[in-house]
C-alpha cells in the first residue's frame, strides 16, 4: 500500500497504558528514537503513586507523552496520536486528544470487566463514540501470540511484550528506524537474549501490523530541527541536575557531598549520584530528611559541596536545619523538586506551591537565596550557578526545579567544557589574617577555614555569633548587626547575578512574568502570541531571591503584569511586596503543566479588555 | 582527580602532633555551674587526647544543644555547636566526607537520646567511626529541669510534678540493640574508668558510645550519689574488665555468676563459691554484652561501668569510601569531564 | 466533669460487637500490586479483629506513608493516612487521648525504622498500649526500590548501585533494645503464626511490636524465599512458642540448645542428645527473648519467628490516665472555674 | 530620721545581679506586693541562656524590671532605681537608669576579680562615674552576716538570704509592707522553717537598714490604680494561655491535649498545664517537637482540643506536621512563644520574628489563621478564640505569643465566666447524613466525627482528598477546588472575628500600626503622643490571617502608615502584599522590647518631616 508521507512542524503523542504495560518504557524510547534523528524532542511522563494500581482502574493509568518538532519547548498541549493500551487509558486520556487525531487501541484491554472499571456504559471502539477521531483498534495481545509461538517463555511474559507492538506501530507512522531501539533492547538484556529477542520481533510485527493496516491512510516525517554543530542527549532535568554537580565539582576542584532521603519526583537524582562513585561524589542515604541535610551541613563544615535534595514534605522537615547552615554560614545547596501540596497531596504531579516556604519560611530572621531553573538545561546551569553562590557567599541556596521538568526529557545541546562558568574556590589557610566571622567587604562572607587546617581551629554555632571572632554573643547591638549582615549578603548577590532579560519590546501593554518550570508553556505562548503579531512581552525569572536589579525597571515599563504560577499566586504576592505594584495572576493547580494555549487565551483576554 | 581539599587532608610541617591539655581550651569562659559534674569530663578528655598521637587540628567537636553540648565551645579544637539532637547527622556526614579526622560529639541525655534518637540509632547501626559522649544527668537542664528519657519513673519535676510516668530507656541496651560496636558508661567522678574509656573509645574503629553519669548540681543533684561517692560506689558498681572476673565491693569480695543464663550477685568467701565462679568479662561477647547493660536498672545487682562491648565490625567511612575508591580506579586517576557530559547515548548535530 | 466525648467513649446500643472479616474492608479498591505480600497482612487482620470482642468503630488504623502505609484506606474501620514516619506519634496521642480504643499501626521498613525510628524507640520505651505491624520487604517500594535500614549490606538498589554500605538493624532487637514489652516476627506466606501472634498483640497491654516478612513482588521479590517457601522454611526458621523445646526442621529432627550463654543448632536423634537438651521457650524471659533476637542475621541458626517476649509492664496510657484520675478526685468531680481562675494568690479591689 | 514622703504616678525598677543571686524571685516579690496593693504592675525577667554563667561575668547577668503605677504597659523605659549585686549587673544596667535615680549596690559584689569581669578599669563606686545618680552603696553580705549569727545553716547559705535585704530596703523606700513576701516565704519553707525565718530576718533586717542610711532622702509612695471592683491577680502571659485553655475546656465540655517538647520561653505552659490534671488536662512531653504536634493531631482526631506549644526552633521542626493537620482538617491550636532567631538565636530573648515562617510556612498552598496576643491578660483571650476558630473551622490555628509578654508579669482583672464567651462544640454523630468532607456553606468546615461513634467509621489522610468522601484523589479539578475550598475556609474567617479599632482617629496623617507582643509599648507611646496632642492614630493587630475586615479601609484612611516590629519588616511585607500600599517601618532586633520613647521619637520625627 502506498501513502502520501506528510511533513509536520511538529507532533505530539501519548503512550498511555495500565503502570505495568510499560508506557513509560515506550514514550521514552520513542523520543531517543526522534532525538537522535535530530528533532527537538520534549517529554512528560504521567503516573499513579501506587507502583502497580489494580488493572484496568481509571486512577492505574500511567502515561507519557512526546512532543517532538523543530523547536519544542513543552511536551505539547494535545495529541495528534494517543496509544491506549486500555479502556481507562483512552477514557482519562480522550480529552485531550486533538479533533481529527489518531487513536490507537489494545482491544484486550477492552474486555467488559476493564469498560466498567473505566466507567463505560458501552464501549467507545463500537458505539460511535469515537468518531471524530481515526481509530485504529486491534488486539495487540493476540498479534503478540500470533508472532511468538514456539518460545519457552510463559504467555503472561509474552504478552508483556505488547507495548513494543505499539511503538512499531507508532515508528511506521512517523517513518522511523527502529534500530535505536533494538539495539538498546540487545543492551539492556544482554544477559537474556531470547527476552531481548522477543521484544525485538514483536516491534518489527508491530511496524509490519502497522504498514498493512489499510485505516493508516497517511505517514509523517517530522521536521528536523536545524540542530547547531556539536552533541546531543536527551536529557530530564533531575539528570541535569546530577551532572551539573559533577561539572562543578569538577571545575572547582570541590568535592560534592549529598544528603539525601528518598521522595519522589526528587529521587533519580539522588539514583544518579549514587552512580557517579567514581567522579569522587559521595552519597548519604540519610535515615530521613533532616539527617539528609544535617549531614550535608557537617560535609560542608568538611571543606564538600554540601548538598541535599527533596520534595515539598521533605523541604518542610529541612526548615530547622536551613536556619542553622545560614547561621553558621556554610555552603549549602538545598534542591526541592516541587510536587503537588500540601502535606503528602499528590506526590507525582507538578506544582509551583514551595515558593512561600523556600522565600520565608525559617524562624527569625532568615532569607535565603533562591533559584529556579526553567528548563532540562537551565537545571544544569543553574545547580552550578547555586554551587556559585553558595560558595562565595558562604550561604545555603535552594533550587526550586519541579515535576515537569526535572522528570520529563528534553534534547540538551551538550555544553562546551571551555563555556561552562569558571568556579574558584577557596579554603581560608592564612592563621595570621583569620577570624571565623570577618567579612568580605563585598559580598559579606566569611572565610571558609576547614578543620585539619594546623591554627585555625574555631567554633561554630546556631547561638547569635559575635562579629568577627563568631563567639556566642547576646548582645543587643551585635544581634542587630549581624541580621542585617546576614540580610545584606543576600541582598549584594543581585550585583552578581544576570539581569533578567525581555522576550519583545521593553516597555508596552503587557507583561507575562513567569518563574521556573512554566518557562516551556509560556514561552511556547509568547512565541505563538509574537508570531500572530500580539503586542505583548515574556520576562521569565530564574533569580528569585534576590531579584535580577533591573526587574523593577522591567515592571514599570508595563501597564499589566500577568503572573502565570502553577499555585495560587505566590510569585504574585512578592512581586506586590517588593515592588508595591498590582499584578494580575493566572493560576493552575490542577497537577499538570499548564497549556500554552491556556495562556495565549488568557492574554488574548486581557488584551481585549484593554482594547475596549 | 586531586581536590584542593586533598592538601588540607595531608598532614603539613605544621601539624600539630605535640600539645598539652591546656592547648586544648578555646579561652572562653566555661559557663557551667559551679559543681557540674560535666567539668570533670571535659578534663578527662582534655588530659586522654594529647596521648593519642592525633594532630590538634583533626580533631572536631560536633555537638547539638543542652547544657552539655556546648562543650565544643570550651575545646581549642574544630567545633561546631549545632542543631538540638541533630549532632549525629552532622558529625555523619563530616565524618564520612573526612575521614582523616577525628570526630567527636558530646551530647545529653535529652539531646542524644530524645530528639535525637534516630539519629542516634542510625549512627550506631551504620558504625561510623565517631566517639559519642553522653552526658547522663537524668533531665534536661538547660530547659531548667523537665525530664528525660533516662528519668526515673515517679521522679518530680517540673513538667511531670505528679511524677515521671515514662519508663526510662537504659542507653546502653538501646546503643547494643541498635547495632552499636563499642558501648561503655563512666561516671564523672571515677575518673580513672572515664579516661580508660575515653582512651579505647578513641581508639576503636567504628561508633563509640560512651554513657557518663554526670551530676547537675542545679536540678538534679544527688541521683548518682550511689555510683559517684568513693565509699558507695564500690558496693553499688563493678567496674568490667575485659578477661577479668566480674568482682566488686569494698573487700572485693563479691562477684556476679550465672544462674542459667541470669547474673547473679554471689559472696566470694562464702561457703563452696569461689573467684572462678565469676562471669569472666568479654567484650566480644555481644551476648554477654547485652545481659551485663540488662543489670542496669536491676537494684538487686551492682550498676556495671567500664567497657560493655568492643567488637569489629565493617564501618559505614571505610566500606563506603572503599566502594568509591574501587569505582574510581575504573576510570583511572581522573575523568575527562567533555566525556562525561557526553554520556552514552548522545548524537551528534551538524 | 462529664465532657460531650464520654458519650461516645460509652458503648451505645448501635456499637457493632459482631461483624465479619468482609465488613473489615473500606470498600476502596486495594491499589497494592497483584502478589504483593501485604494481600496477606490485611487478610489475616481482618480475620482476626472480629474474634476479639472489640467493637467495630473502637478500632483505628493509623499509618504514615509508604505501600504498606495505604492499609487504613482499605480497612472499613476508622484510620488516618497520615505523614511518613509520624504514625507512632499520632497513635500515641490518639491512645493516650482515647484508652477505649484500639489503635493499630500498619507501618513499612522506611516508616518505622528510618524516618520513624525516633517514634518508634520512645513507643516502645514507653510500652503505650498500640498494636505495631511493620510489614519489612527490606526495601522502600513506594518510591521504587531504594535500600532500607533493613536491607542487607551488598544489596543492589537504585540508590546503591555499587551494593548497600550499611549494617542493617535487627528490628526485634532495636525493639527490645527499647524496652518493649511485646516483640514477634511473622512472615506473610505464614498464616497460622501471623494470625496467632496478631491476636496475642492484640490482647497484649502495652506495645505491641510485629515484624512481619512480606514480599515485594515489585523492587524485592524473592529476598525471604528461605522463610516464605513451604518446604524451605521448615529447615531455615524455627516457631518459639511459650514452653515449648525449640525444635524445628523438616522432621523436627534439630533443635537449639546453650553452649554456654550461646544458642547453637543440635540434631536431636544424634548420639546423646535429646530433645530435653533444647531450651525452652520462654515468653516472659528477657534475656533470652534478646539471645533468641540476635539469632536473627546468623546464617548457622534458624530465623525465629513467633513471639520473642511478652511480658507485663506498666504501660503509659494506665500509669498516666491513673494519675490523672487520683488528681481528680482531690478535686472532686467538678470543678469551678471561678475559682480556678482566681488562682491562689488573688486580691480584690474596690 | 523623718524623711518627704513623695507619691508617684509610676515607677520603674530593676533588680540585677547574678544568675545565681536570686534577682528573678525578688523582683517577683516586689511586684506581687504592690499588685496587691491595687497598684497596676508590668514586669519583665531577663536572664541568660546559660543556668549559672561564671560569677561576676557580664554574660552571667541576671536581671528582673518592674514597673508600677497607676496604669502601666510595659515594664518601663528607664528605671528610677536599679539594684545591683555586683559591678557587671551595674555596668550592664546602668545605661537604662534615668538621670538622677537611685543606685544600690552591694559592694561585696564588686571585689577587684568582680571589676575586671566586668571589665572596669576603676571601681565606678569610687571614681565618681555615677554622681548623676543617688548611690547608695554597701556590703549587704556583711549586714546579712552581722544579723544572722546563731544558726545551724552554713555562711554560703546565709549569703544567699541578701537578696532579700536588698528587697526590704526597696520596700521601705516605696513604704511598702513585709507581711505578703513574709507569708510567701513561710509557705514556701514550710518544710524548712529556719530557711524562712533567716530570709524574713534579713528582709527585715534590709528594712531597717534603709531606714537608717541618711542617703535615702526621701521615701516614695506608688499612685494606685483605680481598680474596677472584682478580683486581681498577677500573671504571666505564659500562665494566661494555660489558664485560657482550662477555661475553653470547661467552656466547651471538651478536653484539652497538650503535645509539647521543653524550649525556652514556651515551657512555663507545658508546666502549668502538666499541674493541671485535677482539671481533666492531658499533657504528654513528646521525644521532639515533631511528636509534641503529631501527638495533639493524634487526639484531635480523638475528639480533644489539641494543642502544641513550642518556640522558633521547634516551629520550624513542626512545619511538616501543620501541613498534615489543615490537610486532614483537624482543629489543632498551635502556640509560638517567640524568641530571637534565626537557628539557635538568642533562647531567652525577645523578638516577633515567626510571623513569615507561620503565615508562609508550609510546603504547597497551605494558609492557616494566625492570632496574635498583645498582653498576658490577652493570650487568656486570645487562646480561647484560637480554640473557637481551630474546633468551628476545623484548622490548625496559630498562636504567636512572645517572650516579652509570656515571661513578664501583668496584673489581671481575673474575668467573670458569665463573660468568657460561649464555645459550642459539637461532633458529628448521624449517621445518615455524614460524609467525611462535606462543608458547612458558611464556614466551609467539615463535621468532626470521631473514634467510637458507630457507623461513622472513615479514613483521613494528607493525600488530595475527594471532595465530600475525602478518598484519595489524584483528578485534577477535584485538586484545584480543594485549594480553593481550605483557601475561603480561612477567608470565611475574617466575618466571625472584630473589626481593627482604632485609637485617636479614623483618618488622618499617621498610623501606628503594630501586632501581637509590643502592644504595651506602642500604646504607652501613643498614650504619651496623644496627651501632647499629636494627631496620631494607633491600631493594634490581634488578628494576622486572616486581616480584620474593616483593615484595608483603616489603612486607606492614612496618608503615612507606620509598622513597628521587632523584626527586620515582616508585618510590613505582608502589608504591602495584600493591600498594594507602602508603610514606613521601625524595626529593632535587639533581643529586647520596644521603649516606648523609641516610638515617639520615631513618630515624632515623621510628623516632622511632614511638617517641612
Ligand atoms: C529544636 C529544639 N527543641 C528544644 C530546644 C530546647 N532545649 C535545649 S537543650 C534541651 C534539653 C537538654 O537536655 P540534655 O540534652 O539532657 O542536656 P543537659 O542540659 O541536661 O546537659 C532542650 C529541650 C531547642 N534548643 N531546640
Ligand atoms: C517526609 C517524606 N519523606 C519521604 C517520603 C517519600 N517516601 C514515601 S514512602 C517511603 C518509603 C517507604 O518504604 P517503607 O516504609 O518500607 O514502605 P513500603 O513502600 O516498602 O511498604 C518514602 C521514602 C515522603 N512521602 N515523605
Ligand atoms: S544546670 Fe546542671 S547540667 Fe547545666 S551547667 Fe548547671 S549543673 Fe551543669
Ligand atoms: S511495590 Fe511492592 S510493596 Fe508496593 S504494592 Fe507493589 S509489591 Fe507491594
Ligand atoms: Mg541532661
Ligand atoms: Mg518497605
Amino acid at each position: 500500500m502506498d501513502r502520501p508521507k506528510i511533513e509536520l512542524d511538529e507532533v505530539t503523542l501519548r503512550f498511555a497504558g495500565d503502570s505495568g504495560d510499560g508506557m513509560q518504557l515506550t514514550g521514552t524510547q520513542f523520543s531517543h528514537t526522534v532525538a537522535q534523528l535530530g528533532v527537538d524532542v520534549n517529554t512528560f511522563p504521567d503516573y499513579p503513586a501506587e507502583i502497580r494500581s489494580p488493572e484496568g482502574t481509571l486512577y492505574g493509568v500511567s502515561s507519557y507523552s512526546v512532543n517532538a518538532g523543530a523547536k519544542v519547548h513543552t511536551s505539547g498541549d494535545y495529541y495528534d496520536l494517543l496509544i491506549a493500551m486500555n479502556a481507562s487509558s483512552l477514557k482519562v486520556n480522550l480529552n485531550y486528544l486533538k479533533k481529527g487525531g489518531i487513536i490507537i487501541t489494545n482491544n484486550a484491554g477492552f474486555s467488559d470487566k476493564i469498560l466498567g472499571l473505566a466507567k463505560y456504559e458501552s464501549n467507545p471502539l463500537e458505539d460511535g463514540s469515537l468518531s471524530d477521531y481515526k481509530l485504529i483498534d486491534l488486539n495487540i495481545n493476540d498479534y503478540v501470540k500470533q508472532k511468538i509461538t514456539n518460545s519457552s517463555l510463559s504467555v503472561k511474559v509474552i504478552e508483556k511484550t505488547k507495548n513494543f507492538f505499539a511503538l512499531g506501530m507508532a515508528y511506521f507512522i512517523y517513518n522511523l528506524p527502529l534500530n535505536y531501539t533494538e539495539e538498546w533492547l540487545k543492551q539492556k538484556f544482554k544477559s537474556n537474549l531470547e527476552i531481548a529477542d522477543i521484544n525485538i520481533q514483536v516491534l518489527y510485527a508491530g511496524y509490519e501490523y502497522a504498514k498493512n493496516d489499510e485505516r493508516i491512510k497517511n505517514t509523517y516525517t517530522i521536521k528536523n530541527a536545524k540542530l547547531k554543530p556539536g552533541y546531543y542527549r536527551n536529557i530530564t532535568g533531575n539528570e541535569a541536575i546530577a551532572m551539573g554537580l559533577v561539572a562543578a565539582s569538577k571545575i572547582s576542584k570541590v568535592p560534592v557531598f549529598l544528603g539525601s532521603y528518598p521522595i519522589t519526583p526528587a529521587t533519580e537524582i539522588l539514583h544518579k549520584l549514587s552512580e557517579y562513585k567514581s567522579y569522587g561524589i559521595k552519597t548519604f542515604q540519610a535515615e530521613d530528611e533532616i539527617a539528609g541535610i544535617c549531614s550535608a551541613i557537617g560535609a560542608a563544615y568538611g571543606g564538600y559541596i554540601g548538598v541535599t535534595t527533596t520534595s515539598g514534605p521533605g523541604l518542610s522537615l529541612k526548615v530547622e536545619a536551613m536556619g542553622y547552615a545560614l547561621m553558621a554560614e556554610l555552603p549549602l545547596v538545598i534542591i526541592d523538586v516541587q510536587r503537588v501540596g500540601p502535606s503528602t497531596g499528590i506526590p507525582t504531579k507538578p506544582e509551583q506551591s514551595d515558593l512561600n516556604l523556600a522565600f520565608y519560611g525559617r524562624h527569625g530572621e532568615a532569607p535565603l537565596p533562591v533559584l529556579a531553573p526553567s528548563t532540562a538545561y537551565s537545571c544544569f546551569e543553574m545547580v552550578i550557578e547555586a554551587v556559585r553562590i553558595a560558595t562565595k557567599y558562604m550561604v545555603p541556596v535552594i533550587l526550586l526545579s519541579g515535576g515537569y521538568i526535572a522528570q520529563g526529557t528534553q534534547v540538551l545541546k551538550i555544553p562546551e567544557v571551555s563555556d561552562l562558568p569558571k568556579l574558584d574556590i577557596n579554603y581560608y589557610t592564612d592563621k595570621e589574617t583569620y577570624a571565623p566571622y570577618k567579612r568580605d567587604k563585598v559580598t559579606f562572607s566569611r572565610p571558609w577555614a576547614i578543620p585539619g587546617t594546623p591554627g585555625l581551629e574555631h567554633r561554630i554555632g546556631g547561638l547569635e555569633k559575635e562579629d568577627m571572632t563568631g563567639n556566642q554573643s547576646s548582645n543587643a547591638q551585635n544581634h542587630q548587626k549581624m541580621v542585617e549582615f546576614r540580610a545584606k549578603k543576600i541582598e549584594a548577590i543581585a550585583n552578581d547575578i544576570p539581569d533578567a532579560s525581555v522576550y519583545g519590546e521593553e516597555t508596552g501593554d503587557l507583561l507575562i512574568l513567569g518563574w521556573g518550570s512554566t518557562f516551556g508553556s509560556l514561552k511556547t505562548a509568547w512565541d505563538h502570541l509574537n508570531s500572530k503579531g500580539h503586542k505583548v512581552s515574556f520576562c521569565h525569572l530564574h533569580y528569585l531571591n534576590p531579584f535580577p536589579k533591573n526587574l523593577g525597571k522591567i515592571l514599570k515599563g508595563f501597564k499589566q503584569i500577568l503572573v502565570p504560577e502553577s499555585n495560587m499566586g505566590q510569585l504574585a504576592g512578592i512581586i506586590r511586596s517588593k515592588f508595591i505594584i498590582d499584578v494580575l495572576q493566572f493560576n493552575l493547580v490542577e497537577g499538570r503543566p499548564f497549556k500554552a494555549i491556556e495562556i495565549e487565551d488568557k492574554v488574548l483576554s486581557i488584551l481585549e479588555k484593554g482594547n475596549n | 582527580m586531586k581536590y584542593k581539599l586533598d592538601e588540607i587532608v595531608d598532614y603539613k610541617s605544621e601539624s600539630s602532633f605535640e600539645y598539652t591539655s591546656k592547648e586544648l581550651k578555646s579561652g572562653s569562659d566555661v559557663r557551667w555551674c559551679a559543681g557540674c559534674g560535666d567539668f570533670s569530663i571535659i578534663n578527662q578528655v582534655q588530659k586522654v587526647l594529647p596521648t593519642l598521637g592525633i594532630p590538634k587540628e583533626k580533631i572536631t567537636f560536633v555537638s547539638g544543644i543542652g547544657c552539655s553540648s556546648r562543650f565544643p565551645y570550651y575545646m581549642g579544637t574544630y567545633g561546631m555547636h549545632t542543631i538540638h539532637g541533630r549532632a549525629l547527622a552532622i558529625a555523619s556526614g563530616l565524618k564520612f566526607a573526612r575521614p582523616d579526622l577525628s570526630v567527636w560529639v558530646p551530647t545529653g541525655d535529652g539531646d542524644c537520646l530524645s530528639i535525637g534518637g534516630n539519629h542516634f540509632i542510625h549512627a550506631c547501626r551504620r558504625n561510623i567511626d565517631i566517639n559519642v559522649i553522653m552526658f547522663n544527668n537524668e533531665i534536661y537542664s538547660l530547659t531548667k529541669g523537665q525530664y528525660s528519657p533516662t528519668s526515673k519513673p515517679g521522679q518530680v519535676t517540673k513538667s511531670s510534678p505528679f511524677g515521671v510516668v515514662d519508663n526510662p530507656f537504659n542507653p546502653s541496651s538501646l546503643a547494643l540493640g541498635s547495632g552499636a560496636s563499642f558501648v561503655a558508661r563512666a561516671v564523672d567522678m571515677d575518673i580513672k574508668t572515664l579516661a580508660n574509656v575515653l582512651e579505647r573509645a578513641a581508639k576503636h574503629k567504628g561508633i563509640s558510645f560512651i554513657e557518663v553519669y554526670t551530676n547537675c548540681v542545679i536540678f538534679n543533684n544527688g541521683v548518682f550519689e550511689n555510683f559517684r561517692d568513693k565509699k558507695l560506689s564500690k558496693e553499688y558498681t563493678i567496674t568490667l574488665e575485659h578477661n577479668k572476673p566480674l568482682v566488686f565491693g569494698a573487700e572485693n569480695d563479691k562477684g556476679i555468676k550465672f544462674e542459667g543464663h541470669k547474673p547473679v550477685v554471689f559472696n566470694i568467701n562464702e561457703g563452696n563459691n569461689s573467684i572462678n565462679d565469676a562471669i569472666v568479662h568479654n567484650e566480644k561477647d555481644s551476648t554477654l554484652a547485652f545481659i551485663l547493660s540488662n543489670m542496669t536498672y536491676n537494684s538487686d545487682l551492682p550498676r556495671p561501668v567500664g567497657i560493655f562491648q568492643a567488637i569489629e565490625l565493617p564501618t559505614y567511612d571505610e566500606v563506603a569510601i572503599e566502594q568509591i575508591n574501587v569505582a574510581k580506579k575504573k576510570i583511572g586517576d581522573d575523568f575527562d569531564l567533555e566525556t562525561f557530559l557526553r554520556g552514552d547515548d548522545y548524537w551528534q548535530g551538524q
